[in-house]
Formats: structure tokens, C-alpha cells, sequence
């Protein structure tokens, strides 16, 4: 079996493998596979409405994984996206209350203000890395507890005048389309997809197609030979950081400008950010696979909301068929080894 | 729809109860699901009573919930309900504001209700409680009760519904005992045991004899070392006052009182009017002392001076019904506040 | 016959690949036998399934005429079978002592007994002349000592038949001669030992009987003392080498490199160049020669911008190159082959052919406008492999699946091809057999005719002596001797590169 | 406020919030010494909380006052079962380790939640009646200054994490179980050639991370949250990975990290109480335990080395 092949098959059998023991849950605890499966797919693509709720939760969820995914590709474990992504949404809805523009200079400087405040959220651990070699995986999370009661405190106390959520933003920051709603019954679905899609292609070309992606994968693979072959490890770090940051703040924006349009004070993490990993993870930290594995955590996501209702099954099971998925594909090297076997057999 | 769940919940589905076209009516919860022992919770009891008190069935076609998983699910979950053609649906907690006002510009032939918020929109009654006259009432318990004149205030995250327990709970305690000082502290969070925890263990230790936590599964945290106190040396003098329904089953011998909101009673009655065609639709429905929205729950039976707490209170729910005190509900109008 | 080991007929597969091919190995007791051929021919393979480490698919075992089945590595330590492998297998972190009792731990009351551990390991290495200090740290250690800690391993699980995975590539001179007098003891002691090297002059001095295999074939065994270099290199690749690199006397011209007073500490803070001096000029090699940890490491960094200098200056073609960055340095016409091809030279997880681009990536014509040419990035990787002679299936395939020998074409190629006013060569020919050792000193050689600098460090004397113009002895971060090949002898720059003068060396001779 | 008296207050909570932190780190040593990266932690916790709470509530008729430490008991068995499916992912699969460690916090929050729900119909479990209370240490107690500081209102649960992790720097530094245990995470070939078998051990890591993880939410649940919901666990896991790290992989490293991510969690609860930083806004002392955090790092801990091998595959014969 060809490489590329098994590279397609691989997670399909994987997620195959999530649903078979999914179901075998849902059996032995007493409930109807076929109807819940019936319930998640009406969930997610029964009604166009769904389906247009589908892609505007798979929006925020490709730029997630995409953060994830580009520092895992120069070695480093972002888990601060969480905290990107409430710095980017804060920072869209700021610029998106504050000034009355023509929408053509509105919305881009909203997009780039939650991309520049993502950035330099993840500026941080970046610098505290390549400058003092400070573990990345601490730093970010205790910057995501940071973003949480810094953004809820600006809310509060600078966006509005103590209330718990700011007004809408101007119709001319928003990435709402009354177009794309009305095709869609009404879901949320916003421009932002167009976004997430075109950071799949960025992202793409940026590491495997230019030099400054070069030498990111170069130094994720091997500092030392990235420096010993004249390239500037710590920079490209930081770098790499402020790019993640970069998508996971835009991921706000997308949320901030197109899904909510507002920005609430938050009593906990909106777990974007940590399924964002789950995704990257899923998606191989490939651009390509990000976006596949987003589809599937969306439709997944807002699908399993219909589970309760129309088949009595707690929707947590969705949360479990994610996680068996995600290890399937982590697993997927006893596939593979299954794979070739039946592979070998065929041939004789 | 199959057979295990529907005996669990010993009740039935829409799938055969096609007989009429009855008032259906649902809620959004928001991620902490019908049994935060708080006012999802609350409002969920209102809403099964609802459903019996008319011979309605759970499931589409009766009555029902969902629950969100993040806060980006509401949304979905209301017009989900809405498109399942339930007449009227609840978004519990001002969190769902946003959603409401959405959707209900959407939806504009079914009715909503938002309990903690207001949303101006025909098709929205809006629900929102005086917190403060219940916390206000609980204050002057608190400021009864305490024997070395401080008392002890934790919020969750700072918001306009907390504002307003403290608020209240501030001008309580100095309508009762001017000398009494109360110690404010926000735990950031609604769900960190464990600073509720070390918080009300700070203020016991610094000589706090009451607190009172509108903190959510925060407050948990000042439950436990209460009762931690009280199980060590029973003694001490650890008071608790609980928030949203009566938590006195939270620690029997340290429960003071709780401030009770009575989100069910609002959300029966919300729905009463909306079956009866009376429904509130663009209108602030305020639940207050005289609503019977709030209250404060029954004064621990083992307080020295029960009775005259009990009568204190009794007397100022009567001038807060009557209109003669006015409870502050910012702290802005704290600062004027002078209880007559 | 009394063999202590016999294995016959041994196969194993990697896959479809075939790394031992129905091989027979006969050792006696109390010899010392040679195992020779070319890399990649199957020597690692065949002691990993006598060590217990690969399953072999076919052949026989036996130890002491017993047929046995070595399961895993324990087993071979109960049959006596100790191996010092070929990369070591020290635990950086640890001690001496404790790298040596790991899996077969002295304890008293459930706890490590340290104490008698160390006296332990004393004991054994007074007992067959092993120098080590047990309580040190194995990343403080020299090389050398490293594989004395080694052996020590093998011997505290009492091993009377060792096994010697190329123990010389990485000693210098002076350790290679303890070595081969630790070889003697041992086999005075009575153990068996199993040697793998390239060096045919080895093999000559210290071994008995030699085993030759060629592409995972066994070729014959001969005895060492009816035969000569020539026929064993013969039987290794199949036909004649050439031994002696040809190469005309140099024609220096103008300084290339010139370093004064040259400071560099090394990473734990101490002083490793200690005030250097030395000039490379145009058409010449300078060979550095000098025991492994006296500051060549430190200096080739210092010189290509890897580490900070303290003080001191470096220049490349006059002009002051301290302490700037690598890529700076680089383009100012420095190449390096560094001394570790998987740490430093090779992006493993990279493809060959992006490999072959690594420090001029962004250069035209492989990077335009910040866009990477593939076209011409692989067009250049083909040119390279073909040229330099690497052997792969593709330009494809990533870095990691070629062997070492390939590894060091491949970034010879990419360093060569830059053509470099000066080329450091650390090493370069580390492990490689003797067939990939000519090629590379002719390309050294080649440079150099066409008018570059080369500075060539290395351990192996012969390497240094057979293709240098001068040889620098650098001692404790110093050149304290700058010699001509022709006028000098291994014995004298032995003497030199342990710190005696060169006076005190000339008298010696 | 006077210094005895902060202290006083201090030094409990620090206690209190760091005995869970100190388990789970612990944990997280044991396996990532192994080789194995555990940042399933939050997960093993959950299973932890999970497992006491029921268990507690179900037998708490049986076992009285011991209930809880029962409960502890079987929780630390629940995180040692479940740690087995990072083991056999990360290790037989030879599935990246964080991939799999984070399926693993995927798949535990699912599933304590599904069950709740299971069995009791609900989105939360009741509260427990018999939790670890406050105590004081007997004789220590009365230590002058000391002994009110350290040994009264405090929890059987902080001093067990004490001593567990003094006792695990042993395990791991003075006998052979852990010699061989950072060999393998370290250098897998070499303790391959020396006869260790690397699987074993590394399962071994991954079942201690899992049965010490376990622990770490038990007392969680027991001694804070008092009852289990989707809020219990929440980042605590987290929280220890830092820990583990901050404490550069040594049990007691994550001691003191554990103490001092209590203490400034404690600090910033103080604050508000402290004349000169009433004034300031609550959200500098919200903030302070993680920019403390931060700063402790980039100030005097410098660089953490994890074990070399650390989330890296051992395949016979490979490279
Ligand atoms: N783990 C492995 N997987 C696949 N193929 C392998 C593996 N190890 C070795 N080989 C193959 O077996 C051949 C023999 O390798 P081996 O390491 O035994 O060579 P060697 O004779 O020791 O070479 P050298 O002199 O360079 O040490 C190699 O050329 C390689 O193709
Ligand atoms: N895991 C592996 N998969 C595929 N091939 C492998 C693997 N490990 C080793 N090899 C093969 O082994 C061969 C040589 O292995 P070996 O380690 O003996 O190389 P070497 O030439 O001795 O290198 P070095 O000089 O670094 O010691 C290579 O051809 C390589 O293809
Ligand atoms: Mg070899
Ligand atoms: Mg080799």
C-alpha cells in the first residue's frame, strides 16, 4: 500500500474505530447507537441551519488547530491558545465598539488588532524561550489564566462602564453576512470561514514553500544544525510563536466579529484553545489535515447539542467518540502494521 | 427516544404524544447543567413543576432543557428549541443575553424569556431579580449574628449580578450594625473550590464569624471549611450564608441563612402568563421581596437570638415591600445608601 | 575445535533487505578475532544478534558447543557475552559507578549501596589496568574513558567473550595503544574478544584470526599472522585499494585564516582555548593533531561563530570575523564539515536534497523573493549526489535512511560545492571505511590544489600525517608545536600532543 | 495584620491547594522519568476525583471515618487503570505521547461525566458527608510559633504529600527501581543492553503517574470540592505539569513548586486584606500567582532539562 494512501486511510479507519467503540459504549450502558448516531448527524447537517452552525464553529476551530499545529512544527507545545484566542477576541470587539469607519478600513484593522494582540500574547513565551530557555509549556499556561482575569477586568472596567458584556460591535467591523445567514436559516455563519480557509493556504505555503518556512522546520527539527547552518534559532522561536499567536488570535476575531459580535466577561476557558490541540493533533499539524480535522470536530461539536433532545443520550458521549478518535489516529502506527499485513496478503 | 433512557427518566418522549398541538415550553442552561445546586438548577425545578402542575411531558411537545457546553452552544441550543416548536424558551443567565437578542430577532413568532438580563425585543420577557433585597436581608442576619463585627463577603467573578448581592449585603449589615466591617473578596472564578476555600479560611482566621458567598461551586470551597472548623472544634463560631436556594443542606450546624432566588417561581410564572396568553413580552419582569422572587431562607435554629433576627427580618421586608427602604443594588448607590 | 562462540549460518532481515546472509563466525577461546567490512556490510548487525538484541530468522548459536537462543540481552550476559557497542551506551547523566551496576545494582536494605558499588568498580578496574574515576559525572569524562566505563560494564557482569564494535574510531592514539594493551590483558586474563574496525594496521598488530564479510556475506576467515593489509582490504571490497593518497607538495600562498590570542571557554565555564595562534594560508592543509578535550572543539566553534570567543581575534581573509554570526561568517568564505553529522551537519527528518541546501537556501537561485525553487534546490541535490558519489534511492528520501558514510558524502558534497576560501574539516572521515576514507582525502587534497585553505582536525594520527602540509599539536587550548609531516613521526607528535616539548619529544626519538 | 498572623493564614491554604498539585506532579515525574510524556495528568486527576466521589458516597456507610481514605485507595487504583491506556497508546502503539495524553484528558472528561449522569441521572454528584477534615498534628502542634504556624488547622492530606515526595526522590535516587527507571527515560538502548526490560519499566512509570495522579484528584475532591461536576477538575492537572517542570523533574522540585504554587495562590488572597494593596485592583491580585509563576522562572530557576528520552520511542535496533 502506498504511503500517501495510507496516509488518507489511516485516519478514516481511526475515526471508524471511534464510532465502533462508541457504540459499543452507548449498547452497554442502555442506550440506541442508531438513533443518537441519527440525532448527531441531524444535529450537524439535518438542516441547512445546522450545517451553517457547523462551519461557523469549524471557523474558530481551523484557526485553533492551526496555532497548535504551526509551533508543534518548530517544536514547541503551545497550550496558550486559550489565551491568545481571549486577547485576539477582546482585542477585534475593542476595535470594533470603539471607532465609527468605512467598513473597508473597519474590519481589517479589527481582524489585524485581535491578530497583533494574539501575536504578542504569544510574544512572551516566545522571547522567555529563546532568551532564557524558559519552558514554553508553563508560561503559556499561566498566561491563559492571566488573559482570562485581565480580559474580564477590561471589560468591565475600561470597555463598559461595569457591565458584563460589551455592546455589539459596528456593522462595519463585522464579518456577519445577513446573506450568508439567510442561506443558512439563520445560523451565524459569518465571512470568517473564507479567513480560516486562506490561513490553511498561509500556513501551507509559509513552511513548506518559502525560506522563513525552511528554516522553521529546520529548527524544529534540529536546533543545532539550523544554527550551525548560519540560521537565527532564537528568532525564528519567537518568531514561530507570534505566528501561532497570530492564528490564535485571529481565531478570536472570528468569534469576536462574526459569531457573538461581543465580548463577555468569562468565567472560565472557552476551550477553544485546548481543542485546538486535540485538532492540530488529529490533523497532523498539517495544514490540510487541520482543516479536516476541524470539519469533523465541528460537525461533532454542534452536532452532539442534539443528542440530548432527540435521543435522550448526554452529549458527553461525543466527547469521549472525540478522544477514542484521537487516539486512534495517535495509535495509528498498530494500524498501519494491520494495514500492511491484510496489504501483504492481498498481493499473495 | 429508546427504551433505557425513557425509563430512566420515567417519563416520555414527543415521538408518541401527538395528540394536540399543547404549550410546549424548554430552557438553555448555561455550562454548569441542571444541577449546579444553583439557579439552573432552580430554574429547572420551576420548570418540571410547570410541566406537571399542566400535565405536560418531558421531551419535545412538553417540557425539556439543554444543556450548553461552551458559551458558543447557546445560540444553537435556543434556536434548536425554537425550531423544535417550543412556544416559549428560557435562556438562564445573563451569559445568554447575546443569544437571546439574536435569535428572538430571528424568530420573531416564539416567545423567550432571559432570566438574569434584559433583552428589548416584543418576543423577550425579560426576568431579572432584586438580588440585593434578598442579600440585604441576609445581611442584617449576618450583622446580627456576628460577634466580633466582622463579616466576610465572596464573590465569584465581578459582575452586575454579584455587585448587586454585595450591594445589598453591604447596606444589610450596616442597616443592622453600623459597627460591623465587612471584608469583600472576588475569587475571579465560579468554579475554584479551593479559593473559596483559602478565602473564607482567611477571613475566619482574621476573626470573620459570617460570610456570605455569591460564588457559585466557588462557594463550595467556604462551605467545606466551615464545617472543617466546626467538625475540629464545635465551638467555634463559623457562619455560612449560602446563595441562589436554600443551601442549608450544605452544613447543617454552619448554614446561617441562605439568599434565595427563586428563579423557579419567576420561570412558572413566566410561563403561567405566557400559556395564558398574557406573556411579557418586551417587558422587565422585576422579582423582588414583594414578587416572592427573593428571600431570605429560614435562620439556622441554632442561633442564640433567632427570634429577634427573624423579627428584624420580618421588618425590614415589610419597608423594603412597601417601598419605604429602597436596597442599593451598585455599589455606587451603596455609597448614598442610609437606612432609615 | 574448542570455540567459545560459533555462529552459523546466521540470517536476518530488515524487511526485505537482507543485512546478514547466511554468515558463519567461529571464535576460539582466548583469541582475538577481527571482524572486517565495509560499512554497511553487516558487523553491527551480526554481534546485535549475538548480544541478544535482534532476533536472527535463521541460523544457529552456539556458546561453548551448547546451542543456545539469545533472547535478549540478559540472556547473552548469562552466557558470558559482554559488548562494547559501537555507540555507546552511557547514560550521560549518571556516575561512572552508576552506568556500571545499572541493571545488576549492589543494594543493601532495598537502597543503592554507592559505597560498595565503587569500591566494586576499583577493584575490577585496578584488576585489568582500566583507569576510572567512579564517581564522575559520564558527560564529564573524555571519550576515552568512556569506554573504558564501557568495558567495565562487561566485565562486572563477568563476560568472558567480548564483543569490540569499532572501540578506535573515537581514541586518539595514546588511547588506542592503552586500548590494545587492555585488549592483551583481557585475553591473558582469558576472556575472548570480538573485534570490529576498519583499521587494517589493527588488525594486523593485535588480532589472531580475521573474519571478512562483504555486502552481508561472509567472505572467509583467515589467520592475521598469513596475511597482509592488502589481501584483507581485498576480500572487504572485492578488489585492489589504494592506500597512500597521491598528492603533490603544496604550493602556499597568501594567510586565509589567521587567529591571534584566541580565548573560548567551553560550556561548563572553563578556559578550553587558552590563547591561540595559528595561520592556514591558501593551498595548504593544516592538520591539527592533539588528544580529544584540549580545546579543538571550542576552536573550531569559535572560529565558524557557534560560541562566543572572550577575546582574541580571527581573521579570514583579513578580515575580523570574532564572534559574528554564523551565516556572516559563512559567507565571508568559511565551510565547515562538522566533527557530529547527526547533531549538527544533517537535518535527519529533512530529505537529502533539502539537506544539500541548508546554508544557502535563501540564496538565488534556490530562494526567490523569500520563495524556496524546488526545481533548482533538487536540480543542485541530483548535481551533488551524483558528483560526491552518495548513495540513495532518491533525493527524496530523508536524511535519516541513508548510513554514515553517505551522511558524511552528503554534507562534504554541500560544504565542497560552496567552495569555501576556507574549509574546517572536523573529523570528516569518523567511522567510515576505508573506500569512503579515500574518497574524502582526495576531495580534502583537491581543494587545496585549487587554492583554497583547509584546517582538518582530527584524532587519527594517520589521517593527519597522510594528508597534511604542517600539523598544528594543539595542548590544553594552545598550538604548542607546528611540525612537518615529513620530519615528524607518530611517536613524536604522540609525545607532543600529551604536553611534552618539543625539545623533551626530539630527544625522545 | 501582623506577620504570625498572615502566616497563620498563609501556610495552611498553601498547604491545602499544594498537597493535589504535589501528587499529580509527582505522577507526571515518574512517567515523563520513564520517557514517557504525561500531559494526561488533568485527566488521571479526573478519574481520581471521579472514582473517590462515588466511591465515597457509596460506601461511606461502610466505612465510617475511614471512608475517605478508602476512597483514596480506590482512586489510586481507577488513575492507575486508566493511566494503562496512555501506557499501552504511548508505548506498545508507539502513539505520540502528547497525542495521547491529551486524548487522555479528552476521554476522562467524558466519561466521568457520562457516568455521572449514568448513574445518577444528573449533571452532578451530591456532596460527600465525609471529606478530610482540619486537624492538628498531635505534639508538633505544640511547637511554639512553629507548631501554630504549621501543624494546627491543617490536613493529614498536605504532610502525606510531603512525605510522599521526600519518599519518591528516594525511589527515584537512591535504589535500583529508579535507576533504572531514569536509565530508560535517558538512554533506552543502553538500559536495553544491560538487561532492563524498557516496556516494563516504562509501563511502570505510566501506572505510578497514573495511581499517583489518581490521588492528586482524590484529595482534591475530598478535601476542596466536596463532590464531583464538570467544574471540579479544572486545570488543576495543568497546574501540576507546571509544577513537574518548574521543579525540573525532581520529586523535590515539585514540592517546592507545588508549595509555591499554593503559597502565591494564597498570597494573592491575603493581598486583598494587607493595607498597602487594598486599593489596587482585584485583578492584580487574580493575575499574581501566574505572573509570580512567570517571573520565579525567568528569575532563578533557569533552564529545565527533561529526561532525554522523554517522549521518544524505544524500538529495538533502531536509531
Ligand atoms: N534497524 C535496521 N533497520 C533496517 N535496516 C537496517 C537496520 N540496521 C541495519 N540495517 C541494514 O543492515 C545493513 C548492515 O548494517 P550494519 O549496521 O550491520 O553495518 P556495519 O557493517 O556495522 O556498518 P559500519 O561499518 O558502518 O558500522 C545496513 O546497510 C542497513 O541497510
Ligand atoms: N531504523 C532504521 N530504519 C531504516 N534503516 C536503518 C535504520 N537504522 C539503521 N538503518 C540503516 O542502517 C545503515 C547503517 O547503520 P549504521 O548505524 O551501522 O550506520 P553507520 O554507517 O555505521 O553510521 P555511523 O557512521 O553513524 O555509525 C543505514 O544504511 C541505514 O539505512
Ligand atoms: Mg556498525
Ligand atoms: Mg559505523
Amino acid at each position: 500500500m502506498s504511503k500517501r494512501l495510507q496516509g488518507i486511510i489511516t485516519p478514516i479507519i481511526a475515526v471508524l474505530l471511534g464510532i465502533i467503540v462508541g457504540t459499543i459504549i452507548m449498547l452497554v450502558s442502555g442506550y440506541n447507537p442508531i438513533s443518537a448516531y441519527n440525532a448527531l448527524w441531524n444535529g450537524a447537517f439535518g438542516e441547512v441551519y445546522y450545517f451553517g452552525e457547523v462551519v461557523r464553529q469549524v471557523t474558530p476551530y481551523i484557526l485553533a488547530g492551526l496555532a497548535v499545529a504551526f509551533a508543534f512544527r518548530v517544536g514547541l507545545f503551545n497550550i496558550g491558545v486559550e489565551g491568545q484566542f481571549i486577547v485576539g477576541w477582546l482585542a477585534a470587539v475593542w476595535v470594533g465598539t470603539s471607532f465609527d469607519l468605512p467598513k473597508i478600513i473597519h474590519l481589517p484593522l479589527a481582524i489585524i488588532a485581535a491578530t497583533v494582540a494574539g501575536a504578542l500574547w504569544a510574544y512572551i513565551p516566545g522571547l522567555l524561550k529563546a532568551r532564557l530557555r524558559v519552558h514554553e509549556v508553563i508560561v503559556t499556561i499561566m498566561l491563559n489564566y492571566t488573559a482570562l482575569h485581565v480580559s474580564n477586568y477590561l471589560i468591565k472596567n475600561v470597555l463598559t462602564n461595569h457591565k458584563d458584556r460589551t455592546g455589539m460591535i459596528k456593522e462595519s467591523a463585522s464579518l456577519r453576512s445577513d446573506w450568508l445567514q439567510s442561506i443558512t436559516d439563520y445560523s451565524r455563519l459569518h465571512w470568517g470561514i473564507i479567513i480560516a480557509v486562506i490561513c490553511c493556504f498561509i500556513m501551507w505555503f509559509l513552511l513548506e514553500r518559502t525560506t522563513k518556512g525552511f528554516e522553521l522546520r529546520a529548527v524544529g527539527f534540529n536546533q543545532d544544525a539550523a544554527q550551525y547552518a548560519g540560521m537565527n534559532v532564537n528568532r525564528t522561536i519567537i518568531l514561530s510563536m507570534v505566528i501561532s499567536g497570530a492564528f490564535a488570535g485571529l481565531a478570536g476575531a472570528m468569534d469576536g466579529l462574526g459569531t457573538f459580535g461581543y465580548v463577555t466577561v468569562k468565567s472560565g476557558f472557552t476551550g477553544v484553545g485546548f481543542d485546538g490541540i486535540a485538532i492540530a493533533l488529529l490533523g497532523g499539524n498539517t495544514a490540510l489535515g487541520v482543516f479536516f480535522s476541524a470539519i469533523l470536530f465541528g460537525a461533532l461539536k454542534v452536532g452532539a447539542l442534539n443528542m440530548p433532545l432527540e435521543a435522550g443520550v448526554p452529549n458527553e458521549l461525543v466527547d469521549i467518540i472525540i478522544a477514542l478518535i484521537v487516539f486512534f489516529v495517535a495509535s495509528s502506527y498498530i494500524i498501519r502494521v494491520v494495514l500492511n499485513r491484510f496489504g501483504k496478503k492481498d498481493v499473495k | 427516544a429508546c427504551g433505557k433512557s425513557d425509563d430512566n427518566k420515567g417519563n416520555d418522549t414527543a415521538k408518541n404524544g401527538d395528540k394536540k398541538a399543547a404549550f410546549s415550553v424548554a430552557m438553555v442552561t448555561d455550562v454548569g447543567g441542571v444541577d449546579d445546586k444553583s439557579f439552573n438548577q432552580s430554574a429547572w425545578e420551576g420548570l418540571q413543576k410547570f410541566g406537571q402542575d399542566n400535565g405536560m411531558k418531558k421531551g419535545v411537545g412538553g417540557y425539556t432543557y439543554l444543556q450548553s457546553k461552551s458559551d458558543s452552544d447557546y445560540s444553537t441550543n435556543l434556536n434548536t428549541l425554537a425550531r423544535q416548536k417550543f412556544d416559549l424558551v428560557f435562556g438562564i443567565g445573563f451569559m445568554m443575553q447575546g443569544a437571546v437578542d439574536e435569535i428572538a430577532k430571528q424568530q420573531k413568532d416564539k416567545h423567550f424569556a432571559i432570566v438574569d438580563s434584559e433583552v428589548k425585543e416584543p418576543n423577550v420577557a425579560s426576568i431579572l431579580f432584586k438580588e440585593q433585597e434578598a442579600s440585604f436581608l441576609v445581611g442584617v442576619a449576618a450583622a446580627m449574628t456576628t460577634k466580633s463585627n466582622k463579616i466576610g463577603f465572596i464573590g465569584g467573578v465581578e459582575s452586575e449580578v454579584i455587585e448587586r448581592f454585595e450591594s445589598g449585603f453591604r447596606a444589610g449589615v450596616q442597616a443592622a450594625n453600623p459597627k460591623a466591617t465587612v471584608d469583600v473578596q472576588y475569587a475571579g472564578a465560579f468554579d475554584k473550590a479551593e479559593l473559596g476555600q483559602s478565602i473564607a479560611s482567611k477571613m475566619y482566621s482574621s476573626g470573620v464569624d459570617v460570610i456570605f458567598a455569591a460564588a457559585g461551586a466557588t462557594g463550595n470551597g467556604m462551605f467545606k471549611e466551615a464545617n472543617d472548623r466546626k467538625a475540629k472544634n464545635p465551638n467555634a463560631t463559623v457562619w455560612t450564608i449560602g446563595v441562589d436556594r436554600d443551601q442549608s443542606d450544605m452544613g447543617k450546624d454552619v448554614v446561617l441563612t441562605s439568599a434565595v432566588k427563586r428563579v423557579d417561581v419567576a420561570v412558572q410564572d413566566i410561563a403561567t402568563k405566557a400559556k395564558e396568553g398574557n406573556f411579557p413580552g418586551g417587558k422587565v419582569t422585576l422579582y423582588g421581596l414583594a414578587e416572592d422572587g427573593v428571600a431570605a431562607a429560614p435562620i439556622n435554629s441554632s442561633v442564640a437570638n433567632k427570634a429577634d433576627i427573624e423579627k428584624a427580618i420580618k421588618d425590614w421586608t415589610d419597608k423594603i415591600k412597601s417601598g419605604a427602604v429602597k436596597v442599593p443594588g451598585t455599589l455606587k448607590e451603596l455609597k448614598t445608601f442610609k437606612a432609615k | 575445535m574448542d570455540y567459545v562462540i560459533e555462529m552459523l549460518n546466521i540470517r536476518k532481515e530488515f524487511g526485505n533487505f537482507v543485512a546478514n546472509d547466511n554468515i558463519t563466525l567461529q571464535v576460539k577461546k582466548g583469541e582475538i578475532h577481527a571482524l572486517l567490512g565495509e560499512n554497511g556490510a553487516g558487523k553491527s548487525t551480526l554481534m546485535n544478534v549475538l548480544f541478544g538484541l535482534y532476533q536472527p530468522e535463521a541460523g544457529e548459536i552456539r556458546v561453548k558447543g551448547q546451542p543456545v537462543k539469545i533472547t535478549d540481552p540478559n540472556v547473552a550476559n548469562d552466557l558470558g557475552i559482554g559488548m562494547v557497542h559501537q555507540h555507546f551506551m552511557l547514560v550521560d547523566v549518571f556516575s561512572v559507578t552508576e552506568n556500571i551496576i545499572l541493571g545488576k545494582e549492589i543494594t543493601k536494605g532495598g537502597r543503592i549501596d554507592i559505597k560498595k558499588a565503587e569500591e566494586e568498580v576499583r577493584r575490577i578496574s585496578e584488576q585489568y589496568g582500566l583507569a576510572v574515576d567512579p564517581q564522575a559525572k559520564i558527560s564529564d569524562i573524555s571519550v576515552g574513558m568512556q569506554q573504558r566505563v564501557e568495558i567495565l560494564k562487561t566485565l562486572y557482569r563477568g563476560a568472558e567473550i567480548l564483543i569490540f564494535d569499532e572501540p578506535t574510531a573515537v581514541l586518539t592514539p595514546q588511547e588506542i595503544t592503552e586500548l590494545i594493551q587492555i585488549m592483551k590483558t583481557l585475553i591473558k586474563e582469558g576472556k575472548s574478544i570480538i573485534l570490529i574496525t576498519h583499521k587494517l594496521k589493527e588488525i594486523m598488530e593485535v588480532a589472531d584470526r580475521c573474519t571478512v564479510i562483504r555486502k552481508g556475506k561472509g567472505i572467509g576467515t583467515v589467520n592475521v599472522s598469513e596475511t597482509n593489509p592488502n589481501e584483507l582490504a581485498r576480500m572487504m571490497v572485492g578488489h585492489d585499494v589504494v592506500f597512500k593518497v597521491e598528492k603533490k607538495p603544496a604550493e602556499p600562498k597568501q594567510d586565509v585564516l589567521e587567529i591571534n590570542d584566541l580565548v573560548v571557554k567551553d560550556s561548563r565555564g572553563l578556559t578550553a582555548v587558552n590563547g591561540l595562534n595559528l595561520s592556514v594560508r591558501a593551498g595548504e592543509i593544516v592538520g591539527i593533531a592533539g588528544v580529544d578535550g584540549n580545546g579543538q572543539s571550542e576552536l573550531i566553534e569559535a572560529i565558524t561563530g557557534l560560541r562566543k570567543a572572550e577575546s582574541g581575534s580571527v581573521k579570514v581573509n583579513g578580515k575580523e570575523l570574532i564572534n559574528h554570526k554564523p551565516r556572516k561568517i559563512m559567507e565571508s568564505g568559511v565551510g565547515h564539515i562538522p566533527q557530529d553529522r547527526h547533531k549538527h551537519g544533517l537535518v535527519l527528518n529533512f530529505p537529502i536534497g533539502e539537506n544539500m541546501v541548508l546554508e544557502n537556501y535563501y540564496q538565488k537561485p534556490y530562494s526567490k523573493n523569500g520563495i524556496l525553487n524546488f526545481k533548482e534546490i533538487y536540480n543542485q541535490a541530483r548535481r551533488l549526489i551524483s558528483e560526491f558519489d552518495v548513495r540513495t534511492p532518491s533525493e527524496y528520501v530523508l536524511a535519516r535512511a541513508l548510513s554514515g558514510g553517505n551522511q558524511q558524502k552528503a554534507i562534504i558534497g554541500r560544504e565542497v560545492d560552496r567552495n569555501p576560501d576556507l574549509l574546517i574539516a572536523a573529523q570528516p572521515t569518523r567511522g567510515l571505511d576505508v573506500g569512503a576514507i579515500e574518497f574524502i582525502h582526495r576531495r580534502l587534497i583537491e581543494q587545496r590544489d585549487h587554492g583554497k585553505a583547509v584546517l582538518l582536525v582530527s584524532f587519527e594520527l594517520d589521517e593527519i600525517m597522510s594528508v597534511s602540509d604542517r600539523i598544528a599539536v594543539i595542548y590544553e587550548g594552545r598550538i604548542v608545536a607546528v611540525v612537518d609531516p615529513k620530519e615528524t613521526d607518530e611517536q613524536e607528535l604522540g609525545l607532543l600532543m600529551a604536553g611534552s616539548s618539543r625539545k623533551e619529544a626530539g630527544t625522545n626519538v | 495584620m501582623s506577620l504570625m498572623e498572615i502566616l497563620i493564614i498563609v501556610v495552611p491554604s498553601t498547604l491545602l491547594w499544594a498537597a493535589p498539585l504535589i501528587f499529580t506532579a509527582l505522577g507526571g515525574i515518574f512517567s515523563e522519568r520513564s520517557g514517557v510524556v504525561n500531559i494526561g495528568l488533568e485527566g488521571l486527576m479526573l478519574i481520581g476525583a471521579f472514582t473517590s466521589i462515588v466511591f465515597n458516597l457509596t460506601f461511606v456507610g461502610t466505612f465510617g471515618n475511614a471512608t475517605p481514605w478508602v476512597a483514596l485507595i480506590v482512586a489510586m487504583a481507577a488513575g492507575a487503570l486508566f493511566s494503562l491506556i496512555h501506557a499501552v497508546a504511548a508505548i506498545t502503539f508507539r502513539a505520540d505521547h502528547t497525542v495521547s495524553g491529551v486524548a487522555i484528558n479528552l476521554l476522562a472528561a467524558g466519561l466521568c461525566m457520562f457516568l455521572v449522569k449514568q448513574m445518577y441521572g444528573k449533571g452532578e454528584t451530591a456532596i460527600i458527608s465525609k471529606g478530610f477534615n482540619k486537624i492538628d498534628i498531635p505534639v508538633l502542634k505544640d511547637i511554639p510559633i512553629i507548631g501554630k504556624i504549621f501543624f494546627q488547622d491543617t490536613y493529614w492530606t498536605s504532610f502525606l504529600a510531603i512525605i510522599v515526595a521526600i519518599f519518591a526522590w528516594y525511589i527515584i535516587f537512591k535504589t535500583p527501581f529508579g535507576l533504572r527507571l531514569r536509565s530508560v527515560g535517558e538512554h533506552p538502548m543502553a538500559a536495553d543492553t544491560m538487561g532492563i526490560n524498557v516496556t516494563k519499566m516504562r509501563y511502570l512509570g505510566v501506572i505510578i503517574s497514573g495511581a499517583l495522579g489518581g490521588i492528586g484528584g482524590a484529595i482534591y475532591a475530598q478535601s476542596i470540592a466536596n463532590n464531583f461536576s464538570h467544574a471540579t477538575i479544572s486545570g488543576q492537572g495543568f497546574m501540576a505539569l507546571a509544577a513537574m517542570i518548574f521543579g525540573k523533574w525532581n520529586p523535590l522540585g515539585a514540592l517546592g513548586a507545588g508549595i509555591f504554587f499554593g503559597f502565591a495562590q494564597s498570597i494573592s488572597i491575603i493581598g486583598s486584606s494587607l493595607p498597602f494593596l487594598k486599593d489596587i485592583p482585584n485583578v492584580y491580585l487574580l493575575i499574581a500567582p501566574y505572573v509570580l509563576t512567570i517571573l520565579a522562572l525567568t528569575g532563578f530557576i533557569g533552564r529545565a532539562e527533561a529526561p532525554k528520552a522523554d517522549g521518544t520511542h524505544y524500538i529495538k535496533g533502531g536509531r
